[in-house]
């Protein structure tokens, strides 16, 4: 899960690391008062989604009212399809120099890496290799002050300055270790007044482990209805703008699964990943949502392995039981249990395929028939 | 010969009382594997499906001579399991557990390194050697023995190939699933090295997904090596940014694409199928050669 | 440096591990009241060697009187040349049955190593191997649950007792790691009405690592005024019973110093490591400490690596000037700088030697010369 | 070829702006030592008797091609240095430092294993192979370049043993001090195999001292070796229990007394000399035969 530039700064502080005085607000009526406090600052969106500078997310006012103005407009932006959803009002700090700075998990290696540059500010991918430094960390043995010491050195900073970016270093991996995070970023790491501050900060934490993280994060991404739905079954669950709906277990075959849907000429509207084990009540919820989307023909495509073909096979006949299925079901069942599961609906008198290409030819050709769209 | 799972395999199931342990003890042994311990702390001295359960992995190894271990255990104590078995002297570690927290599978990985031992997975189905044994949750019935290894990084789809393969009659040396997690033990280009120089191994084949670079770095390997490769990536129509199941799948930053692994794969000499059943046909053309 | 019993328990019960109420007392007066309070129970001496029970150290009463009587005897005890320095009074609890568990440092294979025996509250050098678990930690790792398991098994405990030992396997490697020790020990560990508690502990700490010790620990390990002085001046000092001072650089050369005395038929009276590098103001100090002892003899053997040999021409003359030397005085003078420090000696008048051989031979004469005793 | 310091060794000096890493320096150089770079965090750019100053190990590795360490670090920071040049790709350390927390210790061995690093030390005056190079803090006035090879665990009075040696006419191949605290790296039994593997190296002497086993497992090894072993043990008239300067030397348990280490090296068929001077009479009566 990302963090909110301001949770992250609010982690950063407690942690030790210097980031600029500033405070977040929901919706404009609190944000009114501050502003009036301050006089002057930057307007930043909080938004999980990069780029939201280019987008116009972040502002400068130098008078209230000018803030005022900024505050109302960014709260009701859109950046990439995200909307906007609080603002944070920091003071403007004076900027000497911008560097990079973050800890990720190099899953090449296997380790946490940090990665730094004298070139911050800027995106981190379009800084040529030989201006990024990438030291690997020992997971057994963690960030140490020599860690410091080669970072400091990269990034051209010495005396107090490198003293200051060991000890911030130091910090930084103790939240990438506290928080359980696969991503730290400060980006740009600011030389202000003889001081490193954090001008910006980016998180993702592992939500596998999120009951190691302190306190209670919020849950940070929005999520559809139909994705809330989805993950109350315990599936995941994809829009995309077909019109054929899919579901199958396991991601690469789902993923397989749409690009034979788009080799044949039809396209998905949505897909439903029902992962390894799910049984026949959730399945049989899963496909009720899937029918609830109105999809021209929905191609439910199970290759048995933890999940068994009598379980779908059961989930299937169960919903059909319960309500009328006016769109197409296009089955395809193999693996464990096949022999069962195909007997169940044969004797219902459902038609189920085992060949993957022709269920897929199948589906398409139904969801062309359908209608034009 | 075949790779990681051999005649002298003998297995030892963390968690084999919970209910996934259990079921898949059952399958491995119908299987032929040999399972010869499990563990379950507080367990100890009593049976599942015939096999001694002991309280420690230590005790299971000393009495049984268990070098492989499979793990069935929930996520928040996978790491523990993981390094009980290294300590143990285990030196294969199957771990199917999905969701271990990422910083847990560094430890594992780095443990794993210092102690010597081959980690699969996490979030793996496990590997199979046809008429050997099988270390995972596989279904029993799909594979064949033969000439083809097979590596894999998502379980249905690599199902799905094998199954392609053994109908058109190429029967598989050893099919390995990598996980779907981020960091995970064997990476691609690991068992594509350890086929190539497997006897019994004659063409590989390259189950890949879009995101990561795994694809990209078993190109380098499979420049170097003389069997025929075929690779089949899943994910060319995915949208950019959406979450395909798995933290693996993840496009980001214009790396990882489906173009960017079938180039770097074609330009290596690998064969490239657009779709699951041209597998087994362009495997069979490359082997006639 | 050893700590004592009362103390380990105070560490012990921080840190969740179950001990027998108990109290300290350093004198009689102080323990009056409370023993009218507990009526019965254990009085202990306390002491940093071991075999203080079969001593008479450890005693048993029914009532205040008693106590009383048991505890004015055992502060009054010295045990193995060691005055009792405090007592401790606990309640006497049932014992079920006595383990052994300990945590130490094993140099040869360079871990912290658990050993865990059923047979608790003997001697564990006396428990034959087969009944002792060496269970290796991997320090990068510490001791996890599994090592719990493995433990309990060994010692028979399962169901709750088993998952105590576990928590208990734990919280003890915790003040290992705290204390930095290089032994902890609780022997017996006893099961009394289904709890495991540690009815004695002992426990080694790493005196380099004294500045990571949590809180001040106070010093425990009584040292002669002689002692006290070479601590202050910077070398380490013992005092024997023979008649020949011995002043060398270095732990093995000084022990083959004192074993070539004894070669030749003297006997040392006492000996000072100067180690490494030490200087002529801490030399001059170290050799006026040994002219007070007042023995017979002095032997300086010196082996010149950091220790410079014109430092230590430079620490005699010194001496020589300040005050009247009437002990003989056998210097023996090689390597670095070597032909200053001997040219010195001789341009004072001083004799030195350059073969060890005859340095101890004519210190041994010496001492001999200078009485019978 | 000598053993551990080799005409290949390039070597680092941390903490070689203190008083003690100039000074040795210096004597190393005299020497003829290949010291090529010093780390100093914060000096980096100075230069100390000639030798250029680094902020890290990485960065003089990298410029320097440094291979081999020496540790003149306090104590508390060794861990940090000792970490620092193993991740550096450091492969021989010698820790000089005194009093290296225990803790400290273990950590710093644990990881050498782990990264495949000889460690020599904590508390040791470090290693010389005369004539080629010294990466210590010994004399160098009293050495030659010979056959015998020398591993001690005190200091002084492996020097006094050299010299008595160098004055018989017997030089040395290599000199290794092991180090004096409780957990070192190299151990007596490891540096007495490589010299029983050393071409350069036709016999070995052993100066121990009572306290630990180091010199009774070493007799295990001795008993499988065909170079003539004369071994040297201070302590015989130790006191019991009394520290005698380090904490290798507490005699406790009975185990580790003079006597049980000469009985297990007599045992296994080395030679004892009674006394220091003996060293080299008996090395050249086992030398001629």
């Amino acid at each position: 899960m990302k963090l909110f530039e301001y949770q992250v700064k609010k982690i950063m502080r407690e942690f030790g690391i210097l980031v600029p005085q500033g405070e977040v607000f929901f919706d404009l009526e609190q944000a009114k008062n501050h502003l009036e406090k301050v006089g002057e600052g930057v307007v930043k969106a909080q938004v999980l989604t990069g780029g939201r500078g280019k987008a116009g997310g972040v502002k400068i006012f130098s008078n209230p009212a000018e803030g005022f103005k900024l505050a109302e407009a960014i709260l009701k932006m859109t950046i990439k399809g995200e909307r906007v959803r609080a603002i944070l009002i920091e003071e403007k700090i004076p900027i000497e120099q911008e560097l990079y700075l973050s800890i990720f998990v190099d899953g090449r290696i296997k380790k946490p890496v940090i990665i730094a540059s004298k070139a911050g500010g800027v995106d981190i991918e379009d800084v040529p290799e030989e201006e990024i430094l990438k030291l690997p960390v020992d997971p057994l043995i963690g960030v140490r002050n020599y860690h410091g010491n080669i970072v400091a050195q990269k990034l051209g900073l010495s005396g107090d300055l490198g003293k200051q970016l060991t000890a911030l270093l130091i910090n930084l991996y103790r939240i990438f270790e506290t928080y359980q995070a696969e991503l730290v970023e400060i980006n740009p790491l600011v030389i202000s007044r003889e001081k490193l501050i954090a001008a910006d900060g980016k998180m993702t934490v592992d939500d596998d482990a999120r009951f190691r993280w302190p306190g209670d994060l919020p849950f940070n991404e929005e999520k559809t209805p139909l994705e809330k739905r989805a993950e109350e079954i315990g599936v995941s669950f994809v829009e995309l703008d077909g019109n054929i709906a899919v579901m199958a277990n396991g991601a690469g075959i789902t993923m397989a699964t749409l690009d034979l849907i788009a080799y044949f000429g039809g396209r998905p509207k949505n897909f439903m990943d029902a992962g390894g084990g799910a049984n026949a009540e959730q399945m049989a919820k899963a496909l009720d949502l899937l029918i609830s989307t109105n999809p021209r023909a929905i191609l439910i495509n199970i290759f048995g392995g933890i999940t068994r073909c009598d379980e779908v096979a059961k989930a299937y006949l169960t919903v059909k039981q319960q309500r009328e299925i006016t769109v197409p079901v296009v089955i395809r069942l193999v693996g464990t249990n096949e022999d069962i599961g195909v007997k169940m609906l044969q004797e219902a008198g459902v038609e189920s395929f085992s060949s993957l290409r022709e269920a897929v030819i199948k589906a398409v050709e139904l969801a062309r028939v359908g209608g034009d769209n | 010969m075949a790779i990681i799972i051999t005649e002298e395999t003998r297995i030892v199931v963390q968690g084999i009382t919970g209910n996934q342990g259990r079921f898949h003890t059952g399958k491995m042994l119908e299987y032929g594997s040999k399972v010869v311990a499990g563990v379950s702390p507080g367990k100890g001295g009593t049976e599942v499906l015939g096999v001694p359960v002991f309280n420690t992995v230590q005790e299971a190894v000393k009495i049984t001579g268990a070098n492989t271990s499979i793990l069935f255990i929930p996520a928040p104590f996978v790491l523990d399991a993981a390094l009980e078995a290294m300590e143990a002297g285990i030196k294969t570690i199957v771990i199917i557990s999905e969701h271990v927290p990422l910083h847990d599978a560094l430890k594992i990985m780095r443990v794993a390194q210092a102690y010597g031992v081959t980690v699969v997975g996490p979030n793996t189905f496990g590997v199979i050697s046809p008429g050997i044994a099988k270390v995972g949750i596989m279904p029993n019935t799909i594979y064949q023995k033969g000439p083809v290894g097979i590596v894999a990084r998502s379980g249905t789809l690599s199902y799905q190939i094998a199954y392609e393969l053994t109908r058109a009659g190429l029967g598989q040396s050893t099919v390995v699933g990598l996980g779907g997690d981020r960091v995970v033990g064997l990476s691609l280009a690991e068992v594509i090295l350890s086929l190539a120089r497997d006897d019994e191994t004659q063409g590989i084949v390259v189950v890949g997904e879009i995101g990561g670079t795994a694809e990209e770095e078993a190109a380098e390997v499979i420049r170097h090596i003389n069997k025929p490769v075929v690779a089949f990536i899943a994910g060319k129509t995915a949208p950019p940014g959406k979450r395909m199941g798995h933290a693996g799948a993840i496009i980001e930053r214009g790396r990882g694409t489906y173009q960017s692994k079938i180039d770097a794969l074609w330009n290596a000499g690998a064969l490239i199928a657009e779709v699951p059943w041209e597998v087994p046909v362009l495997m069979k053309s490359a082997l006639v050669k």
